[in-house]
């Protein structure tokens, strides 16, 4: 089974990084709801805010060589794998210099040369592509892990089954997450699922050691994926971990959040995993009110600067739709 | 007569429906409490309660076949997918089980079960959700499919769904759904398999089905307005069954035959109907059966990409004008 | 929890008519296989032996009334249940009189008249319609069960694990038994599921109570089966039953059997589920040699002039492939 | 030259270009210690491994995604569907992912899979089993479908698709397995988008794919024999891309265009190819494009009904009398 390595504590430094990390995160997303606001991005935008703590924590905990996949909430992954965030924004944009040239928006970010897989869009069908990144790990038996992310409504989805099914029968060295924040969109844990602690739904079913860790204390995500990660790099096979998180904003830009209370949304903020870290940093003397007021206008400038690039970078000329579907239309080996 | 907008004219039918008939009940994604995604369920989960206004989980393929199953024993389920993009998960239940098990029992178990929700590129939604999923289910014989393109159509189409005895495909979209039209107080329902001609002409004809009926409707108007050119706009309503007969009516009244879809165009609905009509109207025609459709790509999330993937109504007016060899 | 009511013994009456449909279902059987070898059935052909405790048994706990549905291996289920074995042979014939018109075949028995919901041959895909067909009973306030067969190697599908929730969620009338012969076709249980004991995928993981019962014993199936009805009927939820059984024959009729040994199958039919209950009725006086001969004389017969009607009946005429598929082409209120 | 059995063309690419490129595995039901439900993969767990020959649990959608993210780092993995009409449960996966990794990363993913198996009504399996998956793929920009009708070419377009860095939909028939024909010991491959002549004749083009390539070629034969009606029969080996160049230089020279397929005719290949022809060959048609299809009906089980549904030669002959005026 996996333990988590308590001999790892994390350096100062580290931490102060995550903090950085999670308040860049935490401001785009900011901007991005302004600039949704102003009509600037399309389609659905699912904002982190959170949530962040997840994938800083996790991403942190493995190597570049290793892939990282996830659902459409991707913003908080894409920046914690170190994706250049006017890339971000023009993809938000629909711009030619976005991440994928704008042509898969806020759902879709990749960055193959970082190992990041997406973004992607139909809940729960990227778990089974997981799997499948772990398998050509194994195959090829390269020392990678997979962290796949998803939320707990995907958990529902019948491929995440098999997806699991196929992870537990090949012992494959996949990190299942599933980022339960309580809701799959405006729908309760125990209204969509039958059982509510969804460890049974992998570890005793599929053979797939499962623990519950705190999504909100990017420490702890960072110490159970060091675990989790080396579980699988020795050959032991998957991993499920049962995050348990939260989600400040809507589901997403358009949503009147009807089915939870103010409280309920301010009784989680009390545990806001920056605000959290911010505590042990300054607790560490490590942050005093001078260093976050600097961090945070750094931040600030570098979001402003990246959405204003990317705001005046051009759109894909119309030729680009034809683009980017096949390798080769007629196969190599036409004349 | 009262006008209301198209989402509206589908929660009355459903209610309509519903009061009429206990065993007609809602289950989707978001459906009940949530007021339904894109609020076309609104106050149904307070008019009727949870067991007939049901949220179900995101199992697209477990809650179509439990609406199969309840169909199987004569319950009128209306299966909302919160878009048929997402009914792809679901494909296997939708076209194996919805439309064949009535066929495999030998006519013993019928299914009258309604799928409903939103199809089409919409808002810039990248290629995966983005589907036009008409030519994939009209495929299916067994199925049904329906396309209202206003909401006086959409209220008649979906009772006639619900009271039908098979499988149905009911196909909206969301950008239309707060478009308005008169829709009568009194009861009425609208037969399948009979397409209304939107705008009478003589110049061409424009066949078309749900939004792009009002697409072509638009190019109609400026290329009468500009050209004083007459188009005849033939909404099929519904898709399987196909009205031909009115199609090679009109056909044979203009000589010219334009189809427009936003789905993607290979085997699509418009090579449907290019075949049927060079089939049974070959000497009628003065041209050939032109396609106007989406690019033959995945839809791409940037606006500006996708505006040029998906037929507008100036595309469409060019194409006419090109169909019918008008040099203007 | 689900327990084994003990106090409902089954009478000797009910032993002997067990008896003598598990014998009807294995001498049916033998026919089809020779009808296949005659080509007299096309497609598929999946039979039942050594399986006739599972639909026996279990069929003979519920009531009329209460819903069936099962795969493709259904002609044990069908017998079971009551339906005309003439009618059976027609379908298997392709004939006009066959239960299904000749539209379905071995794979797809129905008989509504019989609550007999069909064979289905898309692997699994008849789970979600069982979890319907409970929901209709509880939406209806009816009192009504769900029997729901499966084999094992359904387990893997997606959509099964979706209608799992759905059951428990809901909290619905389902029994579901995966007939668990040990196989997915030539694939072991152990080289297709992370896991082999099958409740786990269940129960736990679905809050639906899963127990083990011995599928070559028709009493316990029966008597497991009542109580799971009761639990059901009180409106408890769905059971999940993991059966253990064994199919003596190929997987379908063109199976060479290499994933098995001779010396397995025997090992298996020392537990024929028709020679044990045979023992237990000569133990009690109720069979000796000269009654298990009538008897099987008795079924010879009936199966020989069932097949040899059947085999005579007319063909559907070609006119027939428009029919049975829609109700009326152009809804209800075509002009 | 040797000659050999449809599926030991089929063997003979998987194992040639395995040895050639480690990245390459076949995975699917059955595959390996089974041998091959219709023994196309006979022998080559022997050979390769249990790691490069896989048998997957009855998971079409885990498996076909397993595939597909193994591609996404440049595995090529040969997924086979036990027969294409179980890749409905997987269609989210082969229609959504498979196709459409590439184009929403802006091309920064390929993703070179080959999704093979049979399809086609084969032996009375009934509605659910017996589905012609053409249409459907064919319909969705971003695959590739190939779909040969000779040992020759099974082995040369499969190691295409193989070595093809795209997602290919590689579609065999059951009946066909054990046909034979000449396939050279040397090393070859065959272009996608290249129709080829199966027959040459003058007075009506015959386009066909697969099998029905044979039901057209017996046809043929038959019409020559008996009336001297000389055919042309296309075998468009590839239907997405399709050589529409091919058929429209075809038809131009016969002035005649018969489609055959065994699938649903609605929104079918036929479809599409009779709007294409209508399109760019309307001076040159002497008649309209007619299509012979299954009728558009579930397939039945009873061996009489689906012999009457399923196009044979002898109704293709008649289809293409007719479709050319021949009064004989
Ligand atoms: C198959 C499918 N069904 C429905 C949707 C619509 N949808 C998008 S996100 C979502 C909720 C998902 O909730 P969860 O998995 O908990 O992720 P979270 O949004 O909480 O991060 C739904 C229903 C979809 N994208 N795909
Ligand atoms: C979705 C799907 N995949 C594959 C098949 C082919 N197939 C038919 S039966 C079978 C094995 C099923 O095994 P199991 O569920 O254990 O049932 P059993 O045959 O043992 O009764 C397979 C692979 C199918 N019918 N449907
Ligand atoms: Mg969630
Ligand atoms: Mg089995």
């Amino acid at each position: 089974m996996v333990e988590t390595n308590q001999k790892v504590e994390p350096s100062i430094s580290q931490m102060l990084e995550w903090y950085r990390q999670m308040a860049l995160i935490r401001q785009f997303e900011t901007r991005c709801s302004q600039s949704y606001q102003q009509q600037k991005i399309g389609g659905f935008c699912h904002l982190y805010n959170g949530q962040e703590a997840v994938a800083v924590g996790s991403i942190a905990a493995v190597r570049p060589t290793d892939y990282v996949i996830t659902a459409y909430r991707d913003h908080g992954h894409a920046i914690a794998r170190g994706m250049d965030i006017r890339s971000l924004f023009a993809e938000l944009y629909g711009k030619k210099t976005g991440c994928s040239h704008g042509k898969g928006g806020s759902m879709h970010f990749f960055d193959v040369s970082k190992n990041f897989f997406g973004g992607h869009a139909i809940v729960g069908a990227h778990v089974p592509l997981a799997v499948g990144l772990g398998w050509a790990a194994k195959y090829r038996k390269e020392d990678r892990v997979v962290l796949c992310y998803f939320g707990d409504g995907a958990m529902n989805q019948g491929s995440l089954h098999e997806a699991f099914n196929l992870a537990g029968l090949f012992k494959l060295p996949v990190i299942f997450m599933v980022e339960n924040n309580g809701y799959g969109m405006g729908t309760h844990l125990h209204r969509h699922s039958a059982v509510t602690d969804l460890k049974l739904r992998s570890g005793d079913a599929f053979g797939i050691p499962g623990k519950d860790v705190d999504g909100m204390d990017c420490t702890a995500m960072y110490k159970m994926i060091l675990s989790a990660a080396d579980y699988c790099r020795q050959g032991n096979g998957a991993i499920f971990l049962d995050v348990k998180t939260y989600r400040y904003r809507g589901h997403s830009m358009s949503d009147p959040q009807k089915y939870r209370t103010k409280e309920e949304v301010g009784r989680y903020q009390e545990h806001d995993p920056i605000g959290r870290l911010e505590k042990q940093l300054r607790d560490a003397g490590a942050l005093d009110d001078a260093k976050v007021q600097a961090i945070n206008e750094e931040i600030h400038n570098q979001v402003e600067q990246a959405h204003a690039v990317a705001d005046a970078d051009p759109y894909p000329d119309a030729a680009e739709v034809w683009q980017d579907i096949y390798s080769n239309p007629y196969g190599p080996y036409q004349a | 007569m009262p006008v209301i907008q198209f989402r509206e004219a589908l929660n009355q039918a459903m209610c309509e429906e519903m009061q009429r008939d206990p065993d007609v009940f809602l289950m989707g994604e978001e459906v009940a409490e949530y007021d339904g995604a894109y609020k076309v369920s609104q106050g149904m989960l307070a008019k009727f309660g949870p067991m007939r206004v049901v949220d179900a989980p995101i199992s697209e393929s477990g809650f179509a076949g439990l609406g199969i199953g309840a169909a199987m024993v004569g319950m009128r389920p209306i299966i909302e997918f919160m878009t048929f993009s997402f009914s792809l998960v679901a494909f296997d239940q939708v076209v194996n089980n919805a439309p064949k098990v009535r066929h495999m029992s030998g006519g013993q178990v019928k299914v009258p079960i309604v799928f409903r929700g939103i199809s089409g590129p919409g808002q810039q939604l990248a290629a995966t959700h983005s589907w036009t999923v008409d030519a994939l289910y009209t495929h299916v014989p067994g199925l049904k499919v329906v396309i209202p393109s206003t909401p006086y159509d959409a209220k008649g189409l979906l009772k006639t769904a619900i009271r039908d005895d098979d499988a149905v495909i009911f196909l909206e979209n969301e950008s239309m759904y707060g478009n308005r039209g008169e829709v009568p107080e009194e009861e009425y329902t609208i037969p399948f398999g009979k397409a209304d001609i939107k705008r009478a002409g003589k110049d061409c004809t424009v066949v078309a089905w749900g939004k792009t009926c009002l697409t072509a409707l638009a190019a109609a108007e400026q290329l009468h307005k500009d050209h004083g050119i007459d188009v005849e706009v033939l909404d099929l309503r519904t898709l399987r069954p196909m009205d031909t007969e009115a199609i090679f009516a009109s056909v044979r009244k203009t000589g010219y035959c334009i189809t427009v879809e936003e789905g993607y165009p290979t085997c699509g609905i418009g090579a449907e109907i290019a075949a049927i009509v060079q089939e049974n109207c070959l000497d009628s025609l003065d041209n050939a059966v032109v396609r106007i459709a989406s690019l033959d790509v995945p839809m791409p999330y940037s606006k500006p990409l996708l505006q040029h993937v998906v037929p507008d109504a100036a595309r469409v007016a060019e194409g006419i004008k090109k169909a019918i060899y008008f040099k203007g």
